[in-house]
């Protein structure tokens, strides 16, 4: 069991807590979080170069690193691991992402029990990527949604308890509807010899599940996962959630964990029951699509900063959804590329948004003005991620963006002209607009807040980042601007986990469409 | 010819850019400014060198055609099928025109800018490295973009140019009106972008292509083309998809208005012109750069590229290039007459350019196969190499009075000639190009314009010349009213406006001669649409039409301006009006500002806001104030009494038992 | 007749030796050793009391791996692996409960009567016992009652407070009078049937007319008033409020769950057998009732015990979606749910209880901030109040989802629809619990329980309900054991 | 006298009473505010349910005993809970110097 490297993903966090729980002091406890972090990215570039490497020796299973151990024979419930180039992705996303939040909570108070809260979340993150069996990856999202809690009824600002309560319940309610669906899932498939099995690899290759259960259980995981997906209009979570997290906590949230809601989309909702994905699509598209513009709209007119990048995360994610249910390899892949970029710009974001409010001590964008004066650092690293956000080649989020664009176009032109309905076509229009609302909400924050003369007289003795700030907020850039320069490398890692075996049923599929 | 030397064209302003980014904080003012001139008249020579090589090696020529040339081409982010994104490299004639364009004047201004950006005592502007970082970033994305060798990445460096341009509008970033400038500039041209976004999918779609060369090689334009065919099929998809109809109009004809529409946003057609005046909040020597020059002429440069498409939509009954000649014609004539009342010499400058730009566009517009083998296509190029030189030189010649004078308002600079003579004559020789009078490069190009015209449509040509009338107009107007009448008190005392450091008259004298004699370039012989040398000599009776208009305008604006007279005042209550309306640019701005604001701002985000918060959300806390009343509602039902809990109990027994035995006996 | 019946009765008479040592200590050792408050007599009943108890429950699993099913006096009384099991399970919670009883036994107010807690304790513990393994309705009742009655007078322990007298009131005459609806729907039954064995009722295979479903209504009643099943829960929170916290924690768990496997064994063996499913709809109507009146109950309830004990009544629901699923699947799923229960449910009450000692607060207000003072009090808790609702890691999870997926075995839409009522009501659930966190954790202000050191027999006892809630899901050996057990018949 | 003879003895006969009884104990324990009052009433149920046993063992299955014992186990438990139940009741007077039910609702919602 200990041979296969994807079990350190979750043998690691738990030793960081235990070692969490012996430390003596601040120093310590920083410094166990940050070699912890460091040690999670070596693991996942190293999974991800051995990823590409067998790949590149020709192994062409769907899922590579995978290994079964049984826990519950019983019920047939295995700790089943296995990755693609999706979860890889992830994987690296979540490393790189707490790597930079346990920097940007360097002077968090209470820390050890904080960061033992953080660490349990990414473990359920990190426990969800990995494994490949329904009930393994269910207790996971779990584990990962119930820290949130505390983490922002303890360290919250503003309305704390209220909406960690509000966040929790929600996205409970959604994994309600969620256990619902895997439990339907295992007792409804039917594996060649008769039996059920929770693997999602076996359920996807041998197992078919009827297609009148389907109808009633793809919706279920859909909205199950959705809700953490922000999608509308289960997304109202997120604006209070987001505004009320400590800086870390709307890193991680938004930066990781609302990726779980997309990859629990296609993973369990799509790859598993093609069928219904392929019928019910348009209820989900026309949500999804409402959530693009939706969200961008409504942050047009927010003035709190963490209220306008919540509502541009409703937008983001909604563009993830979104393409995912496109069905087609362009899209999908373009989703994932989104999410990596979306969860990596947010967490810049929202890094930055903690960084400023820790020192003018507001987030309303009317207080403050003319920063790029006082903290030149911080105000063009915002700019950065706001051109990243609004799309500029060259940072992730154009590739992205271009990647679903021209995905879903193909596919939905090609179904206009075959008759087969407008909706797709439609609706990529009208997400396509998101990037004209998007340039015009971001740009309205860098001009109010960074821009113009400086707004409070008592900001301008205010300093500009600190080490450990920089060293987060770099991290991040580098990781925008990698994507955005070299996205055909990345691409070309999601891929073929949409070209691939696992992805034949939906492709198939997709041909019916026509 | 190997990759070496064109990369290094894209590389080297890049490397500036990072280079001046991150590290120009830690060196001086003056080292900033010296390494970002001496690498961008780097970038110049070899930008020359290879538009030597192109133009007059022969090495591109076959059996008499100037070939299209991809010098390398790399793929950047596959998506669909054989869409795949590439970055690249193609060396053309317009490539090749636009390279030295490009080089040629942002090297001048990297010079000019060492001078202009310093007050009288020397002292260097805030942030002059910045500065400097940025004009390397945009010229680098412009660079990138006339080289693209497919549709995408021009789109790509399409918007990094929009970026660039937003950061050195915004230079001033502590001035609201700056930046509101900015924003509008960067917003307007994206929401363009989002037309040239879906043309760009809708072709993609049709032909399965992004790549110029498959794109436009096709024999359906109806005369021989020679340019190297690749790509059959993007023939057929081409036909097939101009069979297509989506909505009216032939997927064809929508993917390329809507490309179009890229096109008048970054070259500020009407109704996309908005962003264009205020843009002049940047730095004088960027507006020379971005707003005169370079950037905005990138929509022409979009159409010429996808000349051959527009070519074969005009072929198939598409009515795209008619759209681009009306736009055109009416942006044209709009942008003249507004410029003829405007006091801020920058903003009448752009609004000439608009119009210049404008007559680019109808050139092209009105560019056919047998008028004269798409003469058009050929004046609109070098009508924009030679109006970039010019209006180059006015505005770097308007910038040199804005730094003698300190203020963009000409009723604060009258009867200069005398103080600042260098600066006089350059402006003169600009005004004179740009009024088309011979022999300057003006005459040559807007005759050529004007030919087409002719041949396409009398309305056509009759029209353009009187915008060309209007032209000569108002440029005379511009420089009598800032070179005549008497001058002012206040610039008497050692303040006095006088001709600027050599690092700013050195690019006036230079950008003078070459718009002197730009005319006499053998353009027909270097650049036209199908690579063939062009042999139409200069139409006499047109250009001495043409002519003769200019004349009598630079006479009329003689009478009116020459020195201070009530001339003006009666023409303005001859049509006040027209005047009030042409003032205020016929008041678009007001437009814009009721349809983003109040319709928008307040009638779309607001209430939607007020949705989100009070109806979606509403309902979930609606879910947990029920829950929580119903659990006030039936606390009565745990009285502490003995005796009403078994009154209950009971209850429950007898209809747990009673309820069952009646469904199962009454409904079974 | 055949005495060597009784040795079948390994575990009945196991017991019995335990509650007759404590007994006649009680009667013969000398007063200074039982009563007063000096060491001697805090720790000698105490110590004698839990020690025999844990010895006999290690008896009781040596025995119970070891023997197979046997049915003695006529089929009266049987036992099978499952039946010492749960047995098993029982005596394990019933440990718990008493190393937690033993500070509060050690109190000054019990001076007098210590050990009749434990004999009481043991007697009723007897009485689950036979109702357990009963298979004739006359065991069953004699169990049922032995093991209410003694309950009324531990309920009314506290002799001189208030609420433990009135709670006693409640309880004696709501359960005598559920023990006369019950019998009297039992004698329906056997006027129907004839006879008072299970085997024999079943074969009678009776045409279920008005008169039966009526009398299964009546019995169903009965055992639901001690399952405190909604619309017979009523005594529940008054009584758990009243008596004193080791009696509710005793009540909460143990005679909760010895009820819920004697309730599935009447459901399945007798009722189970006739030929219309007519008792699992009644059981939908119940657990869809219990569980949503449960949960709006305990939304508003300020006070600890109350609110537990709102909070065990929507848990009875939970546990009886493993008695409607019929399946041994679904029964194991039931058995893992209490063992589950117990240690959360206990580990819970063993927070209060060391709180209560010590300074006799238990509304849940005076929890705001523990965290503070208190850290590893306000943990422990809150690891209960999680593996109450259900999250994981924790024990609480697994049963849950296991519970569930029993149910849902036969995938009758109809289940999907309870279990997505079920789940619904989780919710509910997750928001009370997380109030107690809340008010512990995120209450800004100071807390007026001062930091104490508990007695170091809480500690034990919070150590092995803690440790039970982390383990008993992810150590999977726990649930596969117990299933190997119940896959063996009743 | 020969109506005696041919007279033949059902259990309706004896169940229509005990369920009487039954009803009037139901009654009692829901009407009467006095506490001994209410335990009596819950005698009155038992002995009806015990009735029932008896009457159907007689009528119905005269061949085991069943009913007979449960009866006379029954009886037992009722005594034991009215024990039971006094001793509580007394407690309680003894605090709350009443015994009126519906002064011991001190607990509730």
């Amino acid at each position: 069991m200990l041979s296969n490297i994807l079990i350190y993903f979750v043998i690691v966090p738990i030793l960081m807590l235990g070692g969490l729980a012996l430390c003596r002091n601040i120093k310590q406890i920083r410094a166990v979080a940050v070699a912890g972090s460091l040690v999670l990215i070596g693991l996942s570039v190293y999974l991800l170069v051995e990823y590409i490497a067998q790949r590149g020796l020709g192994a062409d299973a769907p899922m590579l690193f995978t290994g079964s151990w049984t826990w519950f024979e019983a019920l047939g419930i295995h700790l089943a691991v296995g990755v693609d180039g999706v979860s890889i992705a992830m994987l690296v996303l979540t490393s790189i992402i707490i790597f930079a939040g346990s920097f940007a909570s360097w002077k968090i108070d209470n820390p050890r029990a904080f960061f033992l809260w953080l660490i349990l979340l990414s473990t359920g993150v990190y426990g969800f990527f990995i494994s490949v069996d329904l009930f393994t990856m269910f207790m996971f999202y779990e584990v990962a949604l119930i820290p949130m809690y505390l983490l922002i009824g303890v360290w919250g600002t503003g309305r704390k308890e209220y909406s960690a309560m509000k966040l929790t319940l929600m996205l409970m309610g959604g994994s309600a509807f969620l256990m619902l669906g895997l439990i339907g899932i295992y007792y409804n498939t039917e594996m060649p010899d008769g039996s059920h099995t929770w693997n999602i690899i076996e359920i996807a290759h041998q197992g078919h599940i009827d297609k009148g259960w389907q109808y009633f259980l793809f919706p279920m995981t859909f909205v199950g996962f959705g809700v953490l997906g922000a999608m509308f209009p289960f997304h109202t979570w997120s604006p209070d959630g987001h505004a009320c997290a400590p800086t870390a906590v709307s890193m991680l949230h938004a930066g990781v964990l609302m990726k779980l809601g997309g990859y629990g989309c296609f993973r369990v909702a799509m790859y598993l029951m093609p069928e219904a994905a392929n019928d019910l699509a348009w209820i989900f598209l026309i949500l999804t699509g409402i959530s693009v513009v939706y969200g961008a709209f409504s942050a047009c007119v927010q003035t709190d900063l963490k209220y306008i990048n919540a509502y541009s995360s409703v937008s983001h994610c909604g563009l993830v959804l979104f393409a995912i249910l496109m069905i087609n390899t362009t899209a999908m892949t373009g989703a994932v590329m989104q999410m990596l970029s979306h969860g990596l710009m947010t967490a810049l974001f929202f890094a930055l948004i903690g960084m400023i409010y820790g020192r003018t001590h507001t987030r309303d964008i009317r207080q403050m003005g003319g920063l790029m004066k006082i903290m030149p650092y911080l105000a063009v690293c915002y700019v950065i991620a706001g051109f990243a956000s609004l799309g500029l080649p060259g940072l992730s989020g154009f590739v992205a963006e271009m990647t679903i664009f021209v995905g879903s176009f193909q596919q939905g032109m090609g179904e206009y002209l075959a008759g087969a309905g407008s909706l797709r076509l439609v609706f990529t229009i009208v997400a396509c607009c998101s990037i004209v609302i998007t340039a015009v909400y971001i740009l309205r924050v860098v001009g109010k807040l960074l821009l113009g003369p400086v707004q409070d007289k008592h900001h301008l003795e205010l300093t500009d980042a600190t080490w450990w700030e920089r060293l987060s907020t770099v991290t991040l850039i580098v990781s925008v601007a990698a994507i955005g320069c070299f996205p055909n490398f990345f691409t070309g890692l999601i891929r073929d986990t949409f070209s691939g075996e696992l992805f034949e049923a939906v492709k198939l599929n997709m041909m019916n469409i026509f | 010819m190997e990759a070496t030397l064109p990369l290094l064209i894209l590389v080297l302003p890049l490397l500036m850019f990072l280079f001046l980014g991150l590290f120009g904080k830690f060196m001086s003012h003056k080292w900033a400014g010296i390494i970002g001139t001496a690498g961008m008249g780097v970038t110049m020579i070899l930008a020359y060198y290879t538009a030597y090589l192109y133009f007059f090696s022969g090495n591109f020529v076959e059996d008499g055609t100037r070939v299209q040339y991809i010098v390398f081409n790399q793929d950047w982010l596959s998506l669909w099928g054989n869409l795949v994104i590439k970055l690249g490299f193609l060396l053309d004639p317009i490539s090749a025109l636009m390279l030295v364009v490009i080089t040629t004047i942002s090297f001048m201004v990297h010079l000019y800018s060492n001078g202009y950006m310093r007050d009288h005592h020397g002292v260097w502007e805030t942030g002059f490295q910045r500065f400097y970082a940025f004009l390397s970033l945009f010229s680098f994305s412009m660079l990138g973009l006339v080289v693209a060798t497919n549709i995408f990445q021009m789109y790509i460096f399409w918007e990094l140019v929009g970026a660039s341009s937003y950061l050195l509008i915004g230079f001033y970033y502590t001035k609201p009106s700056a930046v509101s400038a900015s924003k509008k500039a960067f917003i307007v041209t994206r929401f363009a972008d989002l037309g040239f976004l879906i043309g760009i999918l809708i072709l993609s779609f049709t032909t399965g292509t992004f790549d110029f060369m498959s794109l436009t090689s096709t024999p359906l334009a109806g005369v021989e083309n020679t340019y190297i065919v690749d790509a059959a099929t993007a023939t057929t998809a081409l036909e097939t998809g101009a069979g297509q109809m989506f909505l009216g109009g032939s997927l064809m004809t929508w993917a390329l208005v809507l490309i179009f529409m890229g096109g008048m946003g970054k070259s500020a057609m009407m109704p996309l012109h908005i962003w264009l005046p205020d843009a002049m909040e940047g730095p004088t020597p960027v507006s020379a750069l971005i707003h005169a020059a370079t950037m905005v002429v990138a929509g022409v440069y979009l159409v010429a590229r996808l000349f051959p498409l527009f070519m074969i939509n005009d072929d198939l009954g598409g009515a795209a290039l008619d759209i681009v000649t009306v736009v055109g014609a009416l942006t044209a004539f709009y942008a003249a007459v507004v410029a003829c009342t405007q006091l801020d010499i920058k903003r009448v400058l752009a609004f000439s350019t608009i119009s210049q730009i404008a007559f680019m566009m109808v050139s092209l517009g009105v560019s056919r196969p047998e008028v004269h083998d798409n003469l058009g296509y050929m004046a609109s190029m070098f009508h924009l190499f030679t109006h970039a030189m010019f209006k180059a030189l006015l505005f770097l010649g308007a910038g040199a009075l804005i730094h003698a004078v300190g203020s963009n308002d000409y009723t604060a600079m009258h009867g200069l000639r005398k103080r600042m003579p260098i600066t006089h004559i350059t402006f003169l020789v600009g005004c004179l190009a740009i009024a088309g009078i011979i022999p300057f490069s003006g005459f040559f190009s807007k005759d050529e314009i004007l030919t087409a015209c002719f041949g396409n449509s009398i309305i056509a040509y009759v029209w353009m010349s009187m915008v060309a009338g209007l032209t000569a107009f108002y440029m005379f107007r511009l420089y009598y009213l800032i070179f005549w009448w008497k001058e002012h008190k206040v610039h008497e005392g050692h303040h006095a406006p006088k001709d600027q450091p050599w690092t700013m008259t050195l690019p006036l004298v230079i950008l003078a001669i070459v718009a002197t004699f730009a005319g006499f370039v053998p353009f027909g012989d270097l650049v036209t649409w199908n690579g063939h040398p062009h042999h139409g000599g200069i139409n006499w009776m047109i250009a001495s039409i043409s002519l003769c208009v200019a004349l009598l305008a630079i006479g009329l604006a003689t009478i009116m301006y020459r020195k201070e007279n009530p001339l003006p005042e009666r023409m303005r209550h001859l049509f006040p009006n027209l005047w009030t309306w042409a003032r205020n640019r016929f008041y678009f701005d007001e437009l814009y500002m009721f349809i983003t604001h109040k319709i928008i701002f307040n009638s779309i985000c607001k209430p939607i806001a007020w949705f989100d918060r009070h109806v979606i959300d509403g309902t979930m806390d609606a879910f947990a104030s029920v829950t929580n009343k119903a659990s006030y509602a039936i606390r009565g039902l745990q009285s502490g009494n003995v005796q009403s809990y078994v009154w209950v109990y009971l209850i429950g027994a007898i209809v747990l038992g009673g309820g069952t035995v009646a469904v199962i006996f009454l409904f079974f | 007749m055949d005495y060597s019946q009784f040795l079948a009765m390994k575990q009945e008479i196991g017991l019995l030796i335990v509650f007759l040592l404590v007994f006649l200590y009680d009667l013969f050792a000398p007063r200074y050793a039982v009563a007063g408050t000096d060491k001697k007599a805090v720790k000698g009943i105490s110590m004698l009391a839990t020690v025999l108890f844990a010895v006999f429950t290690a008896y009781g699993f040596c025995c119970s791996v070891t023997d197979n099913a046997q049915s003695v006096f006529g089929g009266m009384y049987s036992t099978t692996p499952v039946v010492a099991t749960i047995k098993n399970i029982l005596n394990i919670g019933v440990l718990i409960v008493l190393i937690q009883s033993m500070q509060w036994n050690a109190s000054e107010a019990q001076a007098t009567r210590r050990a009749e807690f434990y004999e009481l304790l043991f007697i009723t513990l007897f009485g689950m016992y036979l109702m357990i393994s009963a298979r004739h309705f006359l065991l069953f009742v004699i169990g049922l009652e032995s093991a209410s009655l003694p309950l009324a007078a531990m309920v009314a322990f506290d002799k001189n407070k208030y609420e433990s007298h009135e709670a006693a009131v409640k309880y004696i005459l709501t359960a005598v009078f559920s023990s006369a609806i019950f019998m009297l729907g039992l004698s329906f039954v056997y006027g129907l049937a004839g006879s008072l064995y299970f085997d024999k009722i079943a074969a009678a295979a009776l045409q279920d007319s008005g008169l039966l479903i009526v009398a299964m209504a009546f019995v169903m009643a009965g055992i639901g008033f001690k399952l405190s099943l909604v619309p017979f829960h009523l005594w529940t929170a008054d009584v758990y409020q009243g008596a004193p916290t080791s009696v509710t924690s005793y009540l909460s768990v143990i005679s909760k769950g010895a009820t819920a496997f004697a309730f599935m064994v009447v459901m399945v063996q007798v009722f189970g057998q006739f030929y219309s499913d007519a008792w699992e709809w009644m059981l939908y109507a119940l657990i869809i009732a219990t569980i949503t009146i449960g949960n709006l109950f305990a939304i508003r309830q300020r006070n600890m015990k109350r609110f537990l004990a709102f909070s065990s009544v929507s848990q009875a629901g939970y546990i009886m979606l493993g008695v409607i699923g019929a399946n041994e699947m679904s029964l194991a799923a039931m058995m893992f749910y209490i063992l589950v229960y117990i240690f959360s449910n206990l580990a819970a009450f063993g927070v209060i209880q060391a709180i209560e000692n010590k300074t006799g607060l238990v509304g849940m207000d005076s929890y705001r901030g523990l965290h503070k003072t208190n850290p590893r009090l306000a943990f422990a808790m809150m690891l209960a109040m999680f593996s109450l609702a259900g999250i994981p890691p924790f024990a609480g999870f697994f049963s849950k989802f296991f519970i569930f997926t029993g149910a849902l075995n036969q995938g009758s839409v109809a289940m999907y629809v309870l279990v997505l009522i079920a789940l619904i009501n989780t919710i509910v659930s997750l928001y009370y619990y997380l109030l107690v966190v809340k008010a512990m954790y995120i209450a800004p202000e100071e807390c007026e329980i001062a930091n104490f050191k508990s007695a170091c027999s809480e500690r034990l006892a919070l150590v092995v309900t803690v440790g039970g809630i982390i383990l008993l899901g992810i150590v999977s050996v726990v649930y596969n054991s117990i299933l190997t057990m119940t896959s063996s018949p009743l | 006298m020969d109506f005696l003879n041919n007279f033949q003895l059902n259990s309706l006969m004896f169940l229509i009473p005990s369920l009487f009884m039954f009803c009037c104990g139901v009654y009692g324990f829901l009407t009467r505010r006095n506490m001994i009052a209410m335990l009596i009433s819950l005698e009155l149920m038992l002995n009806a349910v015990d009735m029932n046993f008896v009457v159907f063992n007689r009528f119905l299955c005269p061949a085991q005993m069943d009913g007979m014992f449960f009866t006379l186990f029954a009886i037992a438990i009722a005594a034991a809970e009215t024990a039971v139940a006094i001793a509580i009741i007394i407690n309680a007077y003894r605090i709350a110097k009443d015994i009126d039910v519906k002064d011991l609702t001190k607990m509730k919602f």
